[in-house]
Order: structure tokens, then sequence, then C-alpha cells
């Protein structure tokens, strides 16, 4: 298979993620959207590593699985917060910062 | 065990205490002391035994209903108190009618009291007053009808089998 | 024959080996668990001053079948709260995770076994990620066990499936640490590599704590007694499978013996020094299954003997004993390798 | 066809399809599971591009610990139903902005001229995508963001710790 | 809590054996300090559940794996059998106690027995009344391994289900050898027993007991040394004595919190009082003191029996007063009054002048009461039995509340509940 079909599944996989960060009101899908673009990222990084027949990119894919595992453990943290304080799971109602 | 004289002297402290009226009777039978107490009465005389400076019966054994059918009064509710430190033991028994069935719970002095009085309820329909939670515990909630009382027919309960059912209208009620 | 285009492997066979391999190894669950359960059976019943099953064909021989006949016969069912077609799912899941793992079980070398002309490799596959392998698939058995509780809509079933979730997750981490060492000492993760490397010593002698963790996790990993709290029956009836009848309750069931067969393999292969043993070469995959068997056994003692851990005692035990040991455990084996 | 392009095709509609059932679910809990779909659909893909250690790691990390977290937490708070796109203007901006986005970014990648990206690169070795390989170039060339990633870790699980935590003198005045 | 006074005569003739062990403290939980506004469930254990014995039901409030309410609901068993005593002769009322407790069948024939016995005022010789007393030491026996099997099963140790069943049914024997019955045996009558026992059945009973006594050594060796057992049931459950007492809880659960209240040692009865045994009592009140007093109480009842064995006077194995108990059978060809006797014996069965009494015996569970109206007619107008596992029941809940799902397994077991004698 040619690189270019990754790379077009790619940003297929990220468009849609970015279409449901904007339209999804849950804070737990947001989360769940931003691991799909993060994850097409991971796949446009491999196919340019395999296209470029380095491993450098596997590297970069793998470093962003860290980022990507502390993003949702400090989210899930905020949503279980939020939910103990009986905020509603709604990020257009939660608008206001307080302790 | 209170001889016959312990009794006596038993049933005169607690009508000394809470009036003449409140101890019906004594009993001695077979070397069993029982206070015949009425119905208003049984919490307090029951307090007054439990806390009795030199002879206290600080443990509710048993509570269990009785129904005397033909003699009147003719419903009855027992209580065993016990004496750990000198093994010694005592009833003391209310009587009252079937239509005014109601005598004070003990189940603040005595937790223990709670399943047993809701039994006697379930079972004689006698209601105590000041029970936390006074429901039948071992017919069904919806039953009707005291099933110990003497005049409650023996075998009187249909039985469902499968074979038997459509015999039974609104038997899922 | 073309090859699969997949991950690199260390020995490449082609697609029409690759299959009969597979249906081998699948030929040999469908033979291997019917046996444990006997095994189980007739052993408990001995543990237990009872004879075990003795009815159904000479001595019970066939009382797995009598067992595979009922399951199937079963009505099936499913309660009225549950998402009918996850619970069908979940079954496929366990099994399926449960037979991948198989995969990588070497039950001989490549260079000794010639056939028709060609050499072939005594395992399912033997890939360059070998022991992350069973640990992704692990990963995922997860999620057999999540959805088979979470779908049944059973208070029962959700709380055996949270159980085992949390299970799975704190004693997979000791599991993984466990065989760090060994890793390490063998400088390789391919299973074949590391029984080659046990050429002179069992890696049971110098990682010996090593493989006492992973015993202990294994246990956990598999929801074997004493760690059966996700279908402690004493407890939550039978955990997440408490709304499972028939096959599909066959199925869990049936992942869980083939989970005891991979963990017995990979203690095997890992610590064992799988197919190393006295006698000519044919005899590799008996050892193999001989040193598979006594973990089985052992499994099977085990069951027999020990009541059941509390649930906040096995978290504590998990994350407060074994972990820390088994951390210590593979920062000491690195610090003597490297010197 | 080749097989590869079989297996291509399906793990992309596993991956779309994941993809989509992320977004358009309502039940977050399906929603996790769709993308739990798509990361085994992804894990696939990485195995056809020769990078074995990250489709194990994709899994293990994954879908073994960071999507069991999401069902803890969803199991946790509970299925909370909610309209998608739904009402204000974001809701219906949000599928044209990345309708847009998708159309840019196809344009700049068939478009493009780097002339490796409609092969299928060179050949590589049968080590490519290996732990050892991975882990050599992680520890030699790239040993401060490996460090920098731990690090992250560790702050990330610091700050969860004390974001779950429970707070009692500051409950009150939330309410 | 144990120094409290016991200056009667009593504590010279408890005669209690402690079970000293280290003062500890209750066990931690994990998790138990969630706040009470997080979310509950609501959770059904039972009727039909592996854990609870029988058919009880435990509405369960839970908060994660915590409970955080318990109420039991019964009845599920219950038949009547009260009710349907009032309509039988009294000596074929015997059959119908005997189901109620359905594991210590022995005492409550005897509670029943024996109140019919003071109601009448008779007399039991002697012989009857040591072979009463080998038989409900037996039963006592019976009854607790039956008890050790299931609670090692419900904390999750199969094996030993099967190791006590073998000994039970050991015991069983016994009791078919005497009577014909392994289970509700209907052996002791008023006045007696059925019959004397037979030939051999001594040597049995004597090979039986040393056998058992090692028994015991060797479930105590599984048990007592088992890591996983003691954190399961050390300082767990522990419910102060105040409460027990209060609740009128009795029987070794009272007796594990330190308590040396036994009434074969307090009011005896059935000669009691001419065998030498000590009453064991537990210091901490936890799940591993009720394990520990049982098993010694097991030990005990080894001791009765062989001295009643020792001792087992001869003479009459039932009253000869032939208003109440059958005449013997040779009797009946050569003797007009015996047919007569029998013939109303066992038509009418015999009148009970009219009284009331309640007696109570030390059944493996606790204070079994048995309460009996005669009204002077062959049936009696009421029976009722204070039953332990009716009053005990109500402990579960101090004992489980607060701590986890499978400390309430262990509580239940601890409790050793017999819906059987619960719901009657």
């Amino acid at each position: 298979m040619n690189a270019v079909w990754f790379l077009v599944l790619s940003a297929f996989i990220f468009c849609i993620g970015a279409a449901g960060v904007i339209a999804r009101r849950n804070p737990l899908v947001i989360l769940l959207c931003l691991e799909l673009m993060l994850n097409a990222g991971n796949l446009a990084l491999i196919s340019f590593s395999r296209m470029l027949g380095n491993r450098e990119g596997q590297v970069f894919a793998l470093i962003v699985m860290v980022v990507a595992a502390c993003e949702v453990v400090v989210g899930l943290g905020l949503i279980v917060a939020m939910y103990r304080r009986r905020l509603p799971l709604d990020v257009d109602e939660v608008r206001e910062l307080r302790g | 065990m209170p001889d016959a004289t312990g009794l006596e002297l038993i049933a005169a402290e607690v009508r000394e205490r809470l009036g003449g009226e409140a101890v019906v009777g004594t009993m001695y039978h077979r070397g069993q002391a029982t206070l015949d107490v009425a119905p208003a009465a049984v919490r307090d005389a029951i307090a007054f035994l439990k806390d009795h400076a030199d002879e206290p019966y600080e443990l509710l054994m048993s509570v269990h209903g009785c129904d005397y059918f033909p003699e009147e009064p003719r419903l009855a509710v027992h209580y065993q108190l016990l004496a750990m430190q000198r093994t010694d033991r005592l009833g003391v028994r209310t009587r009252m009618g079937a239509d005014d069935a109601r005598v004070p719970s003990v189940v603040d002095l005595f937790p223990g009291a709670d399943f047993q009085e809701r039994e006697v309820f379930d079972m004689f329909g006698v209601v105590f007053d000041g029970h936390p939670d006074l429901r039948r515990i071992l017919m069904p909630e919806d039953y009707e009808g005291y099933p110990q009382r003497r005049d409650f027919p023996m075998g009187g309960e249909p039985v469902l089998f499968t074979f038997n059912e459509h015999e039974m209208p609104r038997w899922y009620d | 024959m073309t090859r699969l285009p997949l991950a690199s492997v260390s020995f490449v066979e082609s697609t029409g080996v690759q299959i009969v391999k597979a249906v081998v190894i699948f030929a040999f669950v469908l033979v291997v668990v019917p046996m444990i359960l006997l095994l189980e059976r007739k052993l408990l019943g001995r543990f237990q001053a009872r004879l075990g099953p003795n009815r159904v064909g000479p001595y019970g021989l066939l009382q797995p079948l009598a067992d595979v006949l009922k399951l199937l016969s079963k009505e099936r069912f499913t309660p009225s709260t549950a998402v009918p077609w996850m619970m069908a799912m979940a079954p496929a899941i366990s099994i399926f995770t449960a037979v991948v793992t198989l995969a990588i079980i070497p039950f001989g070398d490549v260079r000794r076994h010639g056939l028709f002309g060609a050499s072939y490799g005594l395992y399912g596959i033997d890939v360059s990620i070998g022991i992350l392998w069973a640990f992704a698939f692990g990963a995922l058995a997860f999620y057999g066990l999540m959805l088979g509780g979470w779908a049944s809509g059973s208070k029962y079933s959700f709380l055996g499936a949270m159980r085992s979730a949390a299970q799975l997750i704190s004693y997979e981490v000791s599991l993984g640490l466990s065989l760090v060492g060994v890793v390490i000492t063998a400088g390789s993760l391919s299973l074949t590599q590391i029984v080659n490397s046990q050429d002179h010593i069992w890696y049971v002698v110098p990682q010996f704590v090593g493989f006492c963790i992973f015993m202990v996790a294994a246990f956990a990993e598999t929801n074997r007694p004493p760690f059966d709290l996700p279908e402690a029956d004493a407890e939550i009836v039978a955990g997440y499978n408490t709304e499972f009848g028939g096959m599909r309750f066959g199925s869990f069931f049936m992942a869980e013996y083939i989970n005891m067969v991979a963990i017995a393999g990979i203690a095997t292969a890992m610590f064992l020094g799988g197919w190393h043993g006295p006698g000519p070469g044919w005899l590799d995959p008996i050892w193999v299954l001989v040193k598979m068997f006594g973990f089985i056994v052992l499994f099977i003692w085990i069951r027999a003997t020990l009541p059941r851990l509390r649930y906040d005692q096995l978290m504590a035990f998990g994350w407060k004993i074994l972990l820390p040991l088994a951390t210590v455990n593979a920062l000491v084996t690195a610090i003597l390798v490297a010197t | 066809m080749l097989l590869e392009q079989v297996l291509f095709f399906v793990a992309a509609a596993g991956a779309i399809g994941g993809a989509l059932g992320v977004v358009l679910l309502r039940n977050p809990f399906f929603s996790v599971l769709a993308l739990v779909a798509h990361l085994i659909s992804l894990a696939l893909l990485f195995l056809l591009l020769r990078a074995e250690f990250i489709a194990a790691a994709q899994l293990v990390v994954y879908a073994g610990a960071v999507m069991v977290l999401y069902v803890f937490v969803v199991a946790y708070v509970g299925g909370v139903e909610e309209t998608v796109g739904g009402e204000g203007a974001i809701g219906r901006v949000g599928p044209v902005f990345a309708g847009a986005l998708l159309v840019e970014l196809c344009i700049a990648i068939i478009g493009s001229a780097l002339p490796a990206i409609d092969s299928r690169g060179p050949h590589v070795a049968a080590g490519f995508g290996s732990p050892g390989a991975i882990g050599k170039l992680l520890l030699e060339k790239f040993l401060i963001p490996f460090e920098a990633a731990s690090f992250l870790l560790l702050v990330a699980a610091v700050g969860a710790v004390v974001l779950a935590r429970r707070r009692r003198g500051l409950e009150d005045s939330v309410g | 809590m144990t120094d409290r006074p016991l200056d009667v005569p009593y504590r010279e003739r408890e005669q209690s054996v402690s079970l000293e062990r280290m003062p500890g403290r209750q066990a931690p939980v994990y998790g138990t300090e969630i706040e009470p506004e997080t979310e509950l469930f609501t959770i059904n254990m039972g009727p039909h559940h592996p854990a609870t014995h029988g058919v009880l039901r435990l509405l369960l409030t839970l908060e994660g794996e915590i409970v955080r309410s318990l109420t039991p609901i019964i009845g599920y068993v219950h038949t009547g059998i009260e009710k349907s005593c009032e309509d039988q002769a009294y000596w074929k009322v015997i059959p119908f106690v005997e189901r109620m407790d359905y594991l210590a069948y022995y005492f409550n024939a005897q509670a029943f027995c024996m109140a019919v016995e003071r109601l009448v005022d008779e007399e039991v010789p002697p012989r009857a009344q040591y072979l009463r007393v080998i038989h409900l030491e037996l039963n006592r026996i019976a009854s607790h391994l039956f008890w050790l099997g299931t609670s090692a099963l419900d904390l999750g140790a199969i094996s030993l289900l099967w190791y006590a069943l073998r000994d039970r049914e050991k015991i069983l024997d016994i009791f078919e050898m005497s009577s014909g019955q392994r289970l509700h045996p209907r052996y002791f009558q008023v006045g007696g027993v059925v019959e004397d026992i037979p030939p051999g059945f001594e040597q049995k009973v004597r090979a039986f007991l040393p056998d058992m006594a090692s028994r015991i050594d060797q479930y105590e060796a599984i048990l007592d040394r088992n890591e996983i057992l003691l954190q399961r049931l050390k300082h767990v459950g522990q419910v102060p004595l105040e409460t027990l007492l209060g609740l009128g809880v009795t029987g070794p659960l009272l007796r594990a919190a330190g308590h040396p209240w036994d009434l074969r040692k307090a009011m005896p009865y059935s000669s009691y009082d001419h065998f030498d045994f000590k009453i064991p009592i537990g210091t901490q009140g936890d799940h591993y003191d009720r394990y520990r007093v049982r098993m010694a109480e097991m030990r005990e009842s080894l001791k009765i029996v062989e001295q009643a064995l020792d001792g087992l006077p001869e003479g009459p194995y039932i009253t000869d007063n032939r208003k109440i108990a059958l005449p013997p059978r040779h009797e009946l060809a050569t003797s007009m009054e015996a047919l007569i006797h029998h013939f109303k014996l066992v038509t009418e069965g015999f009148r009970v002048p009219p009284g009331e009494v309640y007696v109570a015996i030390e059944s493996p569970r606790g204070e079994l009461g048995c309460f009996i109206v005669a009204d002077g007619s062959a049936k009696p107008a009421r029976v009722h039995m204070r039953d332990p596992s009716f009053v005990n029941l109500q402990m579960l809940r101090h004992m489980a509340e607060g701590r986890l799902i499978a400390d309430l397994v262990a509580g239940v077991a601890m409790l050793d509940p017999i819906l059987g004698g619960i719901d009657r």
C-alpha cells in the first residue's frame, strides 16, 4: 500500500475527531475525540516513518501516546471532580472558573 | 427462679411503683413465675424489672404471643426475662382483647425484641406502639388475617401448583 | 504462497503453514480443555476425599462430553435489561484473546524439526515483540469480562465486572514487571530466544523472586482461587457470568481454562526452560507439556486448598507488596546484568 | 488483490467506523467501545506499516490501560446521554469546519510534491519496528524527549490524584 | 468487657476456658471513608444466593463494595409449624418441631419434650437423660461440622465442606443405629427415649470419639495457619458485648465476645451437671473467636459424650408412667391394661393438665426456648419455639454494616443461621 492511503485515512480520522470536539458537549466524549485526533497524528507519523524508512517517527508516536495518557488521566480526574461536585457534565454549562 | 413468695414480693414492688392496677395477678406454675401485667403498664414494668436495684432482670430472652381463645381477654403477649448473674427467669404476661390489642413496644429497652414483636404482630395482630418498623415478618406483606389466632382455620391456604392455577382466579394479585 | 505482510517475525514461514498451525492450535485447545476439566474434577474429588465424576463412560472419562452436551442443550436467555448483541460478543472476545495467546508458546525449536525437507517452528508465531503479544491480548481480555458484566444488566454481573477489571489492571503491572527480569537476562522478548538462552540454567533459579511474583500474579490474572473474586460464588453469585447460560457460559468457562494453559505455557517458557530436558530432540514438546501439566496441577491444588481473599486485601496485596517487590526485582536484575 | 490491501481496507473501515461511532453514538459507554474498536484497527494498520512495537504498545497502553480508565469513569458517572450537534451555531459549524479541514488536508497530501509519498517506502530489514530498535533509538538519540515524557507522566499522575481527591473543606462552599 | 464481675454462684460453676490472644483493633478496610452522598445502589442478596444458607434474603444498600445498610427479609420457608402443632397430639408434635432447626433436630425435640415433661411433672429416668445427652452432644458436633464446612465454603475454601460432611456422615450413621433415621429421628419422647440403644452402639460411638478428635486437629491445622483465612477473620465483625446482650444474642456468638453464658452450666438440665466440661470463650468477639469457640465446643462435646458413655446408668430408658409412655411391646400380649393404654395413647395421646411453661436449652446456636400452653386436652393450645437463629439474625446488621460484601458473607457464615429455625 502506498503511504498516501494511510495519510488520507489519517486526515479522515483527524477531521472526524475535530468535528466531534466541536460538536459534542459531554466532556468525556470530547476527550475521546481528542484521542481520535492524537491517533490520527500517530498514524501519520508512523506512515511517514515507514515511507522514509527511519524509525524516528515511531519514537514520536510513542511519545504522543505518553502525552495522550497524561491528558486522559488529568481530563478524567477533572470529570470525576466535576461529577463529585454535582456540576453538569456539559462543557457549555460549565463556564465559570471556581474552586 | 423466684418462688411463689418472691413473685408476690416482685408484684408488690411493681404495684408500688406503677400503681395498683398495673399488676393484674401472678401465676406460679411448675416452678415458673409469671407476672400478669396490664397491657398499658407492660413497658414500664419491664423497664422497672430491667433496672431493678437489687435483682435486675437485664435480658429479654423471648417475646411471644398466645391466644387463649375461648377465654377473655383472649390475646396475650409473653416476655421471658432472664437474670444472667442469678440464673433466674421471670415471665411477664399481658392479656388483652382482640379488638384493643395494643401494647407499648419494648424495642427501646431491648433491641432484640424487634423481630419478635414483629412476629407477634404478624401472627396475632397485636400492635406494638412505638415499634420502629412494625411490618409483617414471616407472612407475605400483603397477607390478610392473623394466622396463629385460634379462630383462624387450619389448612385453609390453597396451595398453588401449575395444574390448578386456573382454578384460582387472580392468584397473581 | 505469499507471506502475511504483517509484523516481521524472526523465522518466517509461508501462509499455508501458518494456517495449518492455527488449526493445530485450535484443535489443541479443543482437546486439552476438556482434559483439564476432567483432570480438575477428578483431582478436586481426590483432594476432597471423594471420587469425582465416575458415572459417564469408563472412570468418568466422558464427563466433559456430557458437560458440553448439557451446556449446548440449555436455553439461551437474555435478561430484559441486557444488551443482547454485546452479551453475545463478550464470550467470543474472551475465547479469542485466550486462544491467541497460545500462539506464541513455543513447544520446540525451529532448527531441529524438519519435515518434508523444510523446517518448521513448533509454535504458532514467533513475533519480535514476544511476550508483549500476550500482554496486548491480555489487555483485550478485559473487554470480554467487562462487556459481559456490563451488558448483562445485572448488578451482580456489574460488581463482578468491576472487580475483574480492577484485579486485571492491578496485577497486570506486577505480571509484566516480574517478567522484566527474565527479559533483561535473556536480552530478548521472543519466547523462543528466551528458551534458547536457558540452555545452561533455567531462569527459575536466578529469577526466583520474579517467578514467585509471576505465579501469584498469574493466579490473579486467570481469576483462579484464591483470587477468584470476579466470580466469587459466595459473594456475588457468579460475578460477570451470572446471567450467562448454556454455551455462552461455556465459552467464558473455556476461556478461563485456556488462559490457565496459556499462563502455564508462558511460565514454562520463561522460567522452566521450555523444551529443555533430557532425552532426544523429539521429546521437546513432551517436556513442555509435562511442565505445563505441573503448573495446571498446581493451579488445581491451590484451588482445593486456599480460601478467597477479600477485595481490599487483594488490592493492598497487589499494589503494596507485589508491585514494589516486582519493581525492585527488575531493578536489581538490571543492575546485575549491566555490571 | 493483495492480502495487504484487503487488510488495509478492513482496518481502515474499522478505524473510520470506530471514529464515527465515537462522535455519533449518544451513550458515552458505546463511544468508549467504539474508540476501542478504532484503536484495534489502528494497531492493525501499524502492523501493516511495520511498526509492531507501536502496535503492541497501542494495545497494551491504549486499549489495556487508558480505555479501562474511561470505562471506569463512564461506569462511575453513568451514561449521560446528550443530543449530537444540539442547538446553537457551534453544533452546525462543527461538521462544516471539519469538512473544510478534510478537503484542505487531502489537497495538501495528494497535491504534495514529496516524491516518497506515493511510494511503498524503501525496503526495511526484519527488525524495523522491533522493541530493540525502538528502545535503542529512544535511549540514544531521543533521551531528552524520553525523560521529559516520563516526567510528564509523573506530573500527570500526581495531578490526577490531586484532582480526584476528596476535599471536604471545599465541597461545602461549592455545594 | 470480660472483666465484669461475675461473683455469683454461676461464676464458680461455669469453668470457662479463655482463648487468650493479643488484643488488637478492628482491621482496616480500604475505602471505608467514602463520603455518604456518593452513589448508592440497592441489591437483593437472596433468597436464591449461594451464600445465604437457605432462603435468607438480604436487602443491601451498597456503595461500591461496601455495605451501607442491610435489612434481612425472612419468611420464605415459613411453614406454619407452630400452627400445625396446635392440631396434633403432644407426641405427634415431636416430628414437627424437629423440622424447625433442621441441623439441630435433637435439640428441638429435647426442648419440646422437656417442656411437656415439666407440664405433666414427669421425671425422666437417668439412663434416658444420659442417652439424650449423648445424642444431643453428637448432634451439636454434627451441627458445628456443617457450620464449619459451609463457612469455609463461603470463605472460598471448598475442600473443607467435604471433609466436614464426611465426618458428619459418621454421626448420622450413629443416629441411624439408635433410631433408624439419619435426620429428624424422633428419638426423644416425652418421658425418655423411644428405644434403648442397640448392641454395638457404644463401641461405635467410642470408636468415633478419638477419630473425631484427630479430625478436629486436622481442621485446625488446615485453617489456623492459613494466613488468608486469618486475615479474613481476625478483627472482623466485632460487636460490643452490651449490644449482644441487648439483642438477646446467645450461644457461641455471645461466648466469643467473652461472656461465659451456657445454659448447660447455668441452668443444668438432663443431668448436664454430672459432666465435667468447660465453656470456651473468646476475648475479641471477632469472627476468629467465633470460629475458635465452635471448634473448642466440639472438643468439649466429645468429652461430654465420653463421660456419658462411661457413666451410662442402667435402668429404664423411658418413664414407666403408662399414661404418658407406650407400654413395652411384650406386655401387649399379656396385659389388658397395657393394651388399653396403648390404644388410648396411639389414638388420642395423653392429656396434659392446663398450664404454661417456658423451657430453654442450649442449642448449638444459643438459647432454644420452648413455650407451651396446655389447655387440658390432648393437644397443645400453643407451641412456640424461641429459636436462637431468629434472634441472632438481628445481629448481622451490627456485624456487617460499613464493611465489605466479603465480610458480610463471612458474617452470615459465622452467624450460622438456619432458616428452618428462623422461619419455622
